[in-house]
């Protein structure tokens, strides 16, 4: 008989009669780790909150719900211990149960300098005790001890975690994959092969990872996993992912059926969807601005050149013409329906708004004239150094259009660069105007204050302000136990760094657009970290 | 004819002028105005010719040809199709400002926006106008071509010539190199190049032509042992023309027309190397634009907006189809066989 | 004798980037059966195309046959199609190239390529084909000619290549053999074995020959009977010995005088002065007139006809008109004829 | 040929190619003769046999694996300044077989004749170098009109005669022709042939005259000298190589000699060559012997006797 | 033959020598940063993830360390995944990108000789005007182009082909029409320069008076001897497009070593790109040597003599 007409309608069977709970779903990247403590990019992170689990996790309403952590932590008087109970339900696939020492295990080895995470003293130095120490120690070839960093099992489901400081947002961050836990035993089992494919790892997350052959590989897939504490919660059985890093190639594969979830469309294909209800759309939290190089370039050491620079680009128009993805223009540094204060349950942005440094051609060209006098100078040359993909490059051309125009004597020299060679140059300072952005790794807006904090490590503008610091120091110290004043501080802080200092020139806040197809309920994106659960999608 | 008729006295001996035998009653034409001559007679080549010299003159001229800039940006008016004064009622041409939605309606992008310019060939995502940049980047991509081209022929042909004419060791320790060259991927020579130069036009020139030429070279080194072998290199040897000279003199200028053809080909490939930088990023710096990021650019809009691919490809099409159709009636006018 | 191939007033034009080359201009000959006639003539005359066109070898992009017919075996040739062509080529009429070297593919074993004209006309299988293919190669003297079927042209020496080219040409029994200067390019050993070998075959097979070549040794060699071209016409025609010993055209006299006799010492050659006339612009009498010391008057203003000599010699120039005057043949010419009425009188 | 001067002696010379690979080939093996004063030297053999080879190695276009070659005592192979060189390529130089293939096709007549002219510094000025060219073209039946034309444009024969014109511009006394007629029509190739008789009289040059077609080189030879398969065979004048040949190879080059004579082809015989009936023994000394004075063959004492007998 | 071999084989491993010394020191003095996070890693983390990946020795170290364990088959670690060997990297990428090169060679390939020999047969007519016309469009319009019309009609609009992914042959069939155009236009232009000489040569006028038809004087005769420099081309031709083209790679979602080169090179994988040069090359010159006995057996002058005439 004709068999693959047979199959053909076998299939459209399937597909008409009760909705199998299975989807497609599209990545633009492989998954380069799935050991939580080397991961470090998004896919991977998704991966990992899909297939594990950590003490706490995020939910479709952005909030922190319960993971393996049962109820809340205790926490001392002043904030800095930290004391977890784990779930006696919570398990790993082959049937271990998810223990305190399981997180000692992971996050030892995520600060072992021997083994080199690239996010584990990132997320702890400074936050968990002992982290910088260890991280410091491993750098000079010195000796260390594990056993100082700040986290105990006090016995098999209690998990004790001590702080440098107090940190309002640290159950939050227990959600981030870097603080998972990982199978003592299984881990030292498969030794260098763990995490080299789906078969050598255990989940203790709502799925597990099956059919994926490595860090290369493009495709795999989440099956439901049964030994998951909350499986009757999770309704999908299977989500079968492929990478496609093709924006356009993606929405075709969407048209046709061949996905149901595409991963995040390039602003070339967001106009073809406009109106479509199949496109989901969200602010993210991450904001572009220009940075400004102070160290070298006279003209930009000139807080009213910086000024005009920052106002004279009509971001209104970028945003809605060039753009043309939902992105909204910026007139702030920290980003809209990002955090929201618990105490009063408002949104940061609230405090400052977003007028800060708007663009406004009369007060950039008064601006400029001033900074222009101050300089004694007609003509300013400064570079503009951007990234080399497709929508960097036709945003540095819009900019430098802008910029010539409005600024009389300006003159901008466009550099587009591949990424690597543009954190290079940024780490050198090797640049005077930069297109950059930031988004979160936790959910405060903290993650985005301390960023411009004198020598910060990612200051890299040689930007000083000691109002800045101070206010944002004592966000961090002393007010850091009393939510309202300390969001008063760091919105202080902000007005100073946009408003006074006119350090970075905010341009907008992207927003992100994804295909889902209308048969599926439950689609949850998150703002920080990982970016998707599946644990709550299913197939209408 | 009636033999008996012919009148006695045209049996008359004839005046025969003993030099005018060896008269050549040909006109005096020389090699090249030989070869015109024939290429003249190759259709293909001659359209090919004349619309390449349009080209050319558009590209010079076209960015002037109307009052946008090249990089006067209208945000108001982007993604604009093209519309043309007197065209634009006619309906089976694509020059009415009529857009397509992707569920199949047309409007009239025009008047949804409200825009009374006429621009000829729309305008892309920053309002720009794309006729003065369409002819603007094929003033780029034909100078890519040209200049890449030129160099090509100067390295390709001294380094082919010595190599096939030295022979023996040199000409082995040289395949090597080139070999060498061509086994190192093109992208990661050109990532050095772009290391050590400026980023721009000047060092995908030079990054095209630091492999470019090897074709070349291989083309000229093996006519020229072949060459070096004839009886009129041999003449010139015994009479004690120097080797330097015996290359420029005799090997050179017989190689003209695999130099000319394969230089033909060359350009293309150049113009297509230029697309392709610009594509993985390592090409030219904005605002600056070739056919090949013009197609690239409207490439990622084809769905909607298809006339910001469509045309600059028709550009870069053509001007590849005419270099190809010249090269193919020079290659058969300058056959190094010569039919008379 | 029957006639086999007949060629009556045939033009053929070119045209080329500088004009119309007119390549033959009235050419008329008969082949017999199981002659041999020769073409000589000097390069350019139009041997080549004449013969090309017996074969409809002539390209088809530039050539032109204005006028005539051949007539092989009742048909006229110019008007068949391609196919009824493709059947006759290498069946009834076969062709040899003047280059051995580069006649044969060299990217195919010579087996196959004699081979192919037999499987093709003769609808034999490949087995019984490559026994006749063998056979040939024997019969044109290859030695180990089951080892050299297998073989490739390049390790072939050139006389053995020139006799594949023959081996194919015969390969298929032709009634017409047309050997358009198969010797040229071989040294003068190679080239009497080949002309031996051409020799002994025709008489086997039975075919008719037509030779073309500048060299009249080799005509004296293999002819039955001689036509002379020039300019695109056929000057002279006749039987070898009335061509060589008694030649009426005065460019047939300049030909042979200008061979030097191995005799002879220390005078100076015969050479016809001037170069052959440029066929792009024909001149509009005789187109040897520029380079005839014997020229007249209606030299340059008409074209001779041809005079009939005897019923087998005719020559195409005024001379031959009763009214002309009477001219002496060169010394060389008349030496030759001294010669033969010598050895013909002893040989009577 | 009253003088008896030697002008070029050619000891020993080999030309070997590709030395040492398995594509070893023995162009020229191990061959002596001398050239003397204003004669023409005619040098016959089989295609490939090496003829070429040492026409081109004497010229100095190919190194000389072994051997000299002395022109006028004086050592034309080893060591050379470039001053020496240029001064040989002056005395020496070389007609090529095709008249097509021997002129550079993009360059006008004038400048090939001239070429020579150029690179020996023979004029004075422009105007002069034109006037050189001028007489060169009606030196060999061309005229002015044809310097500046392209070598396309001309016929064979006329080609060729440009080509000795640039062997003649820089007033040579010894050229080498290398089969200088083969490519020509028979109608030009006695114009050729009676212009290096003519130029030979007039400028008492010496030829080294290669080629194929006996009777021409018969012609045209003073003395003769066979070649076979890289080494000379037999060596006479002309007249004696072709009433008494002796090395059986010379037998049946000759023999095969087509002539315009329908009755000597009908009864003309051929005679076959086979190298191995000579029969020589491994150490057997294979030399050149004088049978006759100034007629030499390549023999073995034992056949040296034997031709001596049969040669009286 | 073993001789030419060897002496081959040395020459290769000369070359081979040679590009990795090259591409070594190239990688030295590339511009950025090899760690993707450097923005927010901090100098004592820095530090250590130089140690990890032995960055920190001097130059000429590192430099002996690479070529040494390069011949002994060791190419490091990848830079962007985590804790994978670069060998093993490009062993899973090079499955598909040779399996689609070497279907779009072999398709190009022969539409390309096709469409090159009807060019040459009917010299200067429409049939060549129109097969040039094809052949140059598919050298000037960027493999991309076609890639994404073909995904965007073939697949979307008429739903013959799937439109992307790696899962068996239908999936091929796109990107490999895609790819092949490139060798399509090639070969065409290459094929019809050659064959219009070959037929002009003395051994096809033989054939045509042996009676062959003209199919058999164009395919029998002619194209085999027309085929010694396409081949030429297409050897290294057929390098690139086993070693991928990124571009079709990426839009078909291809897991193969195009996309995986330039996404190395992108976030300075330095081992990745070090490594795929070394494939490439070893390719390219296993190519080459393949070429050259390929020559010869097509053309049997060239055959074991060892050298080109
Ligand atoms: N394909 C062609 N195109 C144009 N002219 C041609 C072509 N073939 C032959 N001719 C011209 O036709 C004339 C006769 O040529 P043909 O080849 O018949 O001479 P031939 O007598 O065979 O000379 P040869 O002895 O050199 O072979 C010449 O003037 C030649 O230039
Ligand atoms: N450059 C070379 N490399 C290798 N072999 C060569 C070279 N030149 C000539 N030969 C070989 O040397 C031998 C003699 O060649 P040469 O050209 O001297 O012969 P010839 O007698 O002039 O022949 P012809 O009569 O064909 O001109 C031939 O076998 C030839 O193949
Ligand atoms: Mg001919
Ligand atoms: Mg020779």
């Amino acid at each position: 008989a004709c068999g693959g007409g047979d199959t053909g309608s076998d299939k459209k069977g399937a597909e008409k009669g009760k909705a199998a709970q299975e989807i497609t779903a599209l990545e633009s990247a492989s998954i380069p780790s799935m050991d939580s403590v080397m991961a470090q990019d998004t896919v991977s992170f998704t991966t990992l909150n899909n297939v594990n689990e950590g003490l706490y996790r995020l939910d479709p309403k952005q909030e922190v719900v319960e993971g393996v952590a049962e109820g809340e932590p205790e926490v001392s008087e002043d904030g800095t211990v930290y004391t977890f109970k784990i779930k006696e339900a919570a398990k790993w696939s082959n049937g271990d149960p998810v223990t305190a020492n399981d997180f000692v295990y992971a996050w030892q080895r995520a600060i072992d300098p021997a083994v080199a995470s690239p996010y584990g003293p990132y997320m702890m130095d400074g936050k968990i005790k002992g982290a910088a120490e260890i991280s410091a120690a491993g750098a000079e070839k010195k000796e260390y001890d594990l056993n100082t960093l700040g986290v105990k099992a006090l016995d098999e489901k209690t998990l004790e975690v001590t702080l440098e400081r107090p940190i309002p947002y640290f159950k939050s961050l227990m959600a981030f994959p870097t603080f998972y836990p990982q199978n003592q035993k299984f881990v030292e089992e498969q030794g260098e092969n763990y995490g080299k494919t789906s078969d050598n790892l255990v989940y203790n997350g709502p799925f597990k990872l099956t059919d994926w052959k490595g860090s290369t590989s493009a495709e795999w897939t989440y099956t439901k996993n049964n030994d998951y504490w909350d499986a009757d919660t999770v309704k999908l059985e299977k989500v079968q992912w492929n990478v496609l890093k093709d924006p356009q190639a993606a929405a075709n594969a969407f048209e046709t059926g061949e996905a149901d979830v595409t991963g995040k469309l390039s602003s070339d294909i967001v106009p073809q969807y406009e109106g479509d209800d199949r496109m989901v759309n969200w602010l993210e939290p991450t904001v572009f601005w220009l940075k400004f190089n102070q160290s070298e370039n006279p003209a930009l050491k000139n807080v009213n050149i910086r000024k005009a620079i920052a106002q004279a680009i009509n971001k209104e128009d970028y945003v809605n013409s060039v753009l043309n993805n939902g992105s909204v223009v910026a007139n702030y540094a920290v980003p809209n329906e990002f955090v929201k204060n618990d105490e009063t349950g408002k949104d940061f942005r609230e405090i400052n708004g977003n007028e800060l440094l708007p663009y406004d051609l009369d007060a950039a060209k008064a601006a400029w004239e001033a900074g222009l006098k101050e300089l004694g100078t007609d003509k300013v040359e400064v570079r503009y150094l951007g990234d080399d993909t497709e929508n960097a490059k036709k945003t540095a051309e819009y900019i430098k259009n802008q910029l010539e125009t409005n600024l009389p004597g300006l003159s901008l020299k466009v550099e587009s660069v591949p990424f690597s060679v543009r954190l290079d140059r940024e780490n050198t300072q090797d640049y005077d105007i930069q297109l950059a952005g930031w988004g979160p790794d936790y959910p405060d807006p903290m993650t985005f204050s301390d960023l411009w904090l004198t020598g910060g490590g990612n200051n890299k503008m040689d930007f000083s302000s000691e109002k800045y610091d101070k206010l944002v120091k004592d966000a961090q110290t002393t007010l850091a136990q009393k939510p309202v004043e300390r969001y008063e501080a760091l919105a202080e802080a902000e007005r100073v760094l946009l408003e006074e200092e006119a350090a970075i020139a905010p341009l907008y806040q992207r927003s992100s657009n994804v295909l889902v197809g209308d048969n599926i309920e439950g689609f949850t994106y998150h703002l920080v970290g990982p970016e998707y659960s599946y644990k709550w999608a299913s197939v209408k | 004819m009636d033999l008996k008729k012919i009148s006695k006295d045209k049996f008359a001996p004839a005046q025969i002028d003993a030099n005018k035998s060896e008269e050549i009653n040909k006109p005096s034409l020389n090699y090249w105005q030989d070869a015109w001559l024939r290429v003249r007679k190759n259709k293909g080549a001659i359209v090919s010719l004349f619309i390449l010299a349009i080209i050319t003159i558009m590209a010079l001229v076209g960015p002037h040809l109307n009052s946008y800039g090249v990089d006067e940006q209208n945000l108001k008016h982007n993604n604009l199709p093209p519309r043309i004064q007197g065209l634009e009622n006619i309906s089976w041409l694509p020059f009415d400002g009529e857009l397509k939605r992707k569920n199949g309606d047309t409007y009239n992008a025009y008047e949804v926006k409200n825009v009374e310019n006429y621009y000829w060939l729309g305008t892309d995502s920053l309002g720009r106008d794309l006729f003065t940049r369409v002819w603007k980047g094929t003033q780029i991509s034909l100078y890519i071509a040209l200049l890449a081209a030129a160099i090509d022929m100067i390295i390709g042909v001294i380094y082919g010539a010595i190599s096939g004419f030295v022979g023996g060791r040199t000409d082995n320790i040289m395949q090597r190199i080139t070999e060498i060259l061509v086994g190192i991927p093109n992208l990661v020579v050109v990532i050095l190049m772009i290391i050590v130069l400026d980023p721009g036009i000047l060092s995908i020139t030079i990054a095209l032509t630091v492999t470019g030429w090897v074709g070349m070279a291989r083309v000229v080194r093996a006519q020229v042992m072949k060459l070096k072998q004839q009886e009129y290199v041999l003449a010139a040897r015994t009479l004690g023309l120097s080797n330097g000279k015996i290359i420029s003199k005799h090997l050179v200028p017989n190689l003209a027309g695999v130099i000319i053809v394969n230089t033909m080909f060359t350009i293309p490939n150049a113009i297509f190397f230029e697309a392709f930088l610009s594509f993985i990023g390592l090409g030219l710096q904005p605002p600056l634009a070739s056919l090949g990021t013009l197609i690239d650019d409207g490439f990622k809009v084809l769905q909607l907006y298809p006339y910001q691919m469509i045309i600059p490809a028709i550009v870069i099409s053509l001007i590849m189809i005419c270099f190809n159709m010249i090269a193919d009636g020079l290659r058969d006018a300058l056959d190094p066989k010569m039919r008379d | 004798m029957d006639k086999i191939l007949e060629v009556k007033d045939l033009n053929i034009s070119f045209h080329t980037f500088a004009g119309e080359v007119q390549a033959i201009r009235g050419v008329k000959f008969d082949l017999y059966k199981g002659e041999t006639l020769a073409i000589v003539g000097e390069s350019g005359s139009g041997k080549s195309v004449t013969t090309k066109a017996i074969m409809r070898l002539l390209p088809e992009s530039n050539s032109e046959i204005k006028n005539g017919e051949i007539i092989f075996e009742n048909k006229d040739i110019t008007k068949l199609s391609n196919k009824e062509m493709q059947k006759i080529r290498g069946k009834d009429i076969s062709m040899i190239f003047q280059d051995p070297m580069t006649s044969l593919n060299p990217t195919m074993k010579v087996g196959k390529q004699i081979i192919e004209p037999i499987v093709k006309h003769q609808k034999l299988s490949k087995a019984s084909a490559k026994e006749r293919a063998i056979d040939i190669l024997k019969l044109v003297g290859i030695p180990n000619a089951e080892e050299r079927f297998n073989q490739y042209p390049h390790q072939f020496s050139g006389g053995m290549r020139q006799r594949v080219v023959i081996a194919i040409a015969l390969a298929c029994n032709p009634k017409v053999l047309i050997a358009d200067e198969p010797t040229t390019a071989l040294d003068v050993t190679i080239q009497a074995q080949i002309l031996e070998l051409m020799k002994e075959l025709q008489k086997k097979i039975d075919t008719s020959i037509i030779f073309i070549t500048h060299d009249l040794g080799v005509v004296a060699n293999v002819a039955d009977r001689v036509a002379v071209m020039y300019g695109g016409k056929i000057v002279e025609v006749g039987t070898v010995d009335e061509l060589f010993y008694n030649p009426q055209h005065p460019y047939t006299w300049g030909l042979i005088s200008s061979m030097p006799d191995l005799d002879v010492e220390d005078e100076e050659l015969y050479a016809i002065p001037g170069t052959p006339p440029n066929l792009l612009h024909p001149p509009k009498g005789d187109a040897f007139a520029p380079r005839n010391e014997y020229a007249m008057q209606i030299d340059l203003e008409e074209q001779p006809p041809m005079f009939k000599i005897s019923d087998t010699h005719y020559a195409a120039t005024w001379l031959l008109h009763p009214d002309a005057p009477k001219v002496e043949p060169p010394e060389a010419v008349k030496r030759r004829k001294r010669q033969f009425l010598e050895e013909g009188g002893k040989q009577s | 040929m009253s003088s008896k001067e030697k002008l070029v002696e050619i000891k020993n010379l080999k030309q070997y190619f590709n030395v040492g690979k398995p594509n070893e080939v023995r162009a020229v093996d191990n061959i002596s003769f001398d050239v003397y004063k204003g004669e023409t030297l005619g040098l016959v053999g089989e295609s490939g046999c090496g003829k070429s080879t040492t026409g081109r190695t004497i010229i100095r276009l190919y190194d000389a694996t072994d051997g000299e070659v002395l022109f006028n005592g004086e050592n034309v192979h080893g060591k050379k300044s470039r001053k020496e060189l240029k001064q040989f390529n002056r005395k020496m130089q070389m007609i090529f077989q095709d008249p097509q293939a021997s002129l550079n096709p993009r360059m006008k007549v004038s400048d090939i004749i001239a070429e020579g002219i150029d690179i020996h510094g023979l004029a004075k000025s422009p105007k002069d170098r034109m006037n050189r060219v001028h007489e060169l073209l009606e030196t060999v039946g061309l005229n002015k009109e044809h310097a500046n034309r392209y070598p396309h444009e001309f016929s064979g024969g006329q080609r060729q005669r440009i080509g000795i014109a640039r062997a003649l511009a820089v007033e040579p006394e010894f050229i080498i022709a290398d089969e200088p007629i083969s490519a020509l029509d028979v109608s030009i190739q006695a114009q050729v042939v009676n212009l290096l008789k003519k130029l030979q009289q007039d400028k008492g040059l010496t030829y080294l005259f290669i080629a194929h077609d006996l009777s021409m080189v018969k012609y045209i030879s003073d003395r003769i000298g066979v070649m076979y398969f890289g080494k000379l065979v037999e060596l006479a004048d002309a007249d004696e190589l072709y009433s008494n040949p002796i090395h059986p190879y010379t037998q049946s080059l000759l023999s095969a000699i087509p002539l315009p004579d329908p009755n000597y082809e009908r009864s003309r015989v051929r005679k076959t060559y086979d190298p191995s009936q000579h029969q020589y023994k491994p150490d057997e000394d294979v030399s050149f012997r004088e049978i006759k004075k100034g007629h030499y063959v390549m023999c073995s004492q034992a056949e040296y006797e034997k031709y001596k007998k049969e040669y009286v | 033959m073993a001789k030419y071999l060897t002496q081959r084989i040395i020459y290769m491993i000369i070359t081979l020598f040679l590009i990795a010394t090259f591409t070594f020191f190239l990688m030295k003095i590339i511009p950025g940063t090899p760690f993707t996070n450097a923005g927010k890693l901090s100098e004592t983390q820095l530090t250590i993830m130089k140690d990890k990946y032995g960055l920190d020795e001097p130059i000429p170290v590192q430099y002996m360390n690479y070529m040494v364990n390069m011949v002994k088959g060791d190419l490091g670690i990848s830079f962007q995944f985590d804790n994978v060997g670069v060998t093993q990297i490009l062993m899973d990428a090079i499955g598909p990108s040779a399996t689609l090169g070497f279907q779009a060679i072999l398709f190009g390939t022969f539409f390309g000789i096709i469409l090159g020999v009807l060019s040459a047969l009917r010299q200067n007519t429409w049939v060549d005007y129109s097969s040039t016309f094809v052949a140059v469009l598919g050298k000037s319009i960027p493999s991309f182009v076609f890639a994404g019309l073909l995904q965007y009609y073939v697949g979307v609009k008429l739903g013959w082909f799937p439109v992307a992914f790696w899962r068996g042959p239908e999936y091929t069939v796109l990107p490999t029409i895609a790819l092949a155009m490139f060798p399509i236009a090639t070969a065409a232009r290459f094929v019809r320069t050659e064959m219009v000489e070959v037929l002009e040569s003395d051994y096809i006028t033989l054939a045509k008076a042996k009676g062959a038809s003209w199919f058999d004087i164009a395919f029998k005769h002619a194209l085999r001897n027309a085929l010694i420099p396409v081949i030429t081309v297409l050897g290294p031709l057929v390098v690139s497009l086993m070693t991928g083209s990124l571009v079709i790679e990426k839009i078909f979602g291809i897991p193969g070593l195009g996309e995986q080169f330039v996404k190395s090179i992108t976030v300075n994988d330095y081992p990745v790109i070090m490594g795929t040069t070394i494939l490439f090359a070893v390719l390219f010159v296993v190519v080459i040597l393949i070429v050259d006995l390929l020559y010869g057996l097509i053309d049997p002058r060239i055959r074991l003599a060892g050298g080109k005439k």
